[in-house]
């Protein structure tokens, strides 16, 4: 179970590339404090790179403005980031998430990326109310 | 992140350091169009000093390589983090983008597309159409 | 003049030494982006560990309970770094801040250094009613 | 942050790395005390990989000192880090500490303040007293 909000950094950065690298160093400062290795902390890097990405490119029509809500939640041995916009949300059905896409095909590649790098991770989505990614990464030895 | 471009015989080596993700990418997708708009047809792009990249880094290489085979060219990767590594395989694209943990099988790969490129035009061109 | 909220992380932690950490990975992040130099960043992390750790020593009378708001707001050159609590508060005129405690003297060396490692700092305080300071630190070549 | 001490002859070397803040200022509290406590009276603090140091960090150096120097003891500091230095300068500290950045430097403070002590005993113990 989660702790409530005691144990959460609550972040929010303006929708732009630049603050990518900002969010990337609170998974790997936060991550080593909860316990996880380089490793898992580098996959972590990557998926909440994609899920912020995705904000960027989807949720305000491509526009960089805005801004993206982050959540830290570290806990012994794994961090639970979770990644909301208030844009213009998703049917996460409509997305496949099962395999990668095709060979030569650009893009499609972020949700499966997440999917791949964490331990688990839940869209919560729909057309018009904005979106969550929760994605949580555990130690792995 | 940085980016630099670098002549050799017949190809050209692009070096990548830093994190290669949205803010970054943009600055690999010039240089490689540059090098293509330039008749650069065989690319090395050597990302062993990448410590991060993200899906929009390896759709940039993608796009690349499309154009790349699309002129008859072809590109190859040098790549030895783990972590970046992983984002290869889980992406499916080792073996489209040619990505090698050591250079010189990295160069082989290139070398070997390059050859089999040439034995094609040699065939189109005429000389022992149809017979290997 | 600082720019309106656009290019504003805004971050909240909780009231724990263990998050100071945090809050200076984000100094050296964001100041590196405005173009601090290393000695300018290594100045401002002090500076905002100092006002992080008054808010966890006297503005919930010592307990670690609460949050403190950190608002980073990068400029070109500059970084501002504002640390805001919600607890006891105090009358600003009543700190010395024009001369280092005596030497032997415990304590009483926050907020000087604040002021000593930044081009200007800012305190906003009355008892009752929370504590803000500012804390801004330019480039130096 | 990591602290460990080890004995030499007449003197205790405490060696601190990482970031010296309110987080990890008690680990130093406790291996000074401890070390005190101990009968240690003679201190050789050696900051060289702190990375950073906040007010509380010089308080518990503060603290020690005031205690030794009541049991008969001293301590010195080896930093030589300048944002470390520029903490030490700007709290006035660096006299009472013994800040030195040479190690031999510091190791000459605290032999000179144990010579100094060794000098007052002798003379509070009748010999010469009075007569320098
Ligand atoms: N935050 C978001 N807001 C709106 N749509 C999103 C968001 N995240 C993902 N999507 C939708 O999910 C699709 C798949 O995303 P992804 O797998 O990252 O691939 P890509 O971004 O390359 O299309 C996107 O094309 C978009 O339609
Ligand atoms: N966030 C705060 N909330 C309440 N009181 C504060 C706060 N920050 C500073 N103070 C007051 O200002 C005083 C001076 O702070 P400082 O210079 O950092 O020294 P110290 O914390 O060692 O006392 C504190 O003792 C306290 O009374």
């Amino acid at each position: 179970m989660v702790k409530p909000n005691e144990d959460q950094v609550l972040v929010t950065i303006p929708c732009h590339p630049r603050y990518l690298s900002v969010a990337r160093l609170l998974v790997g400062g936060i991550g080593a404090q909860a316990g996880l290795s380089i490793d898992d902390v580098d996959d972590m890097k990557v998926a909440v790179s994609e899920a912020i990405t995705n904000v960027m490119d989807h949720a305000y029509g491509g526009e960089l403005t805005g801004s993206v809500v982050l959540r830290y939640r570290p806990a012994p041995g794994e961090l639970t980031v979770e990644v909301e916009d208030t844009g213009a949300g998703f049917d996460p059905a409509k997305i496949p998430t099962h395999a990668p896409p095709a060979p030569g095909i650009e893009g499609g590649l972020g949700l499966y990326l997440v999917k791949e790098l964490s331990d688990s991770f839940k869209v919560e989505s729909a057309p018009g109310s904005g979106t969550k990614i929760t994605i949580t990464k555990k130690h792995h030895a | 992140m940085k980016v630099s471009a670098r002549n050799e015989e017949w190809l050209v080596v692009v070096e990548v350091a830093g994190e290669l993700d949205a803010a970054t990418a943009p600055a690999l997708r010039a240089i490689l169009d540059e090098q293509i708009h330039q008749g650069a047809r065989w690319l090395l792009v050597d990302l062993q000093a990448v410590d991060l990249i993200a899906s929009v880094g390896v759709g940039e290489l993608i796009r690349s390589v499309n154009e790349l085979n699309s002129l008859g060219g072809d590109l190859a990767v040098i790549c030895r983090r783990p972590n970046v590594l992983r984002v290869f395989e889980i992406s499916g694209t080792g073996e489209l983008l040619h990505v090698r943990q050591a250079e010189a099988e990295a160069r082989a790969a290139l070398e070997q597309a390059r050859q089999r490129q040439q034995s094609q035009c040699a065939r189109a061109g005429g000389e022992d159409h149809g017979q290997a």
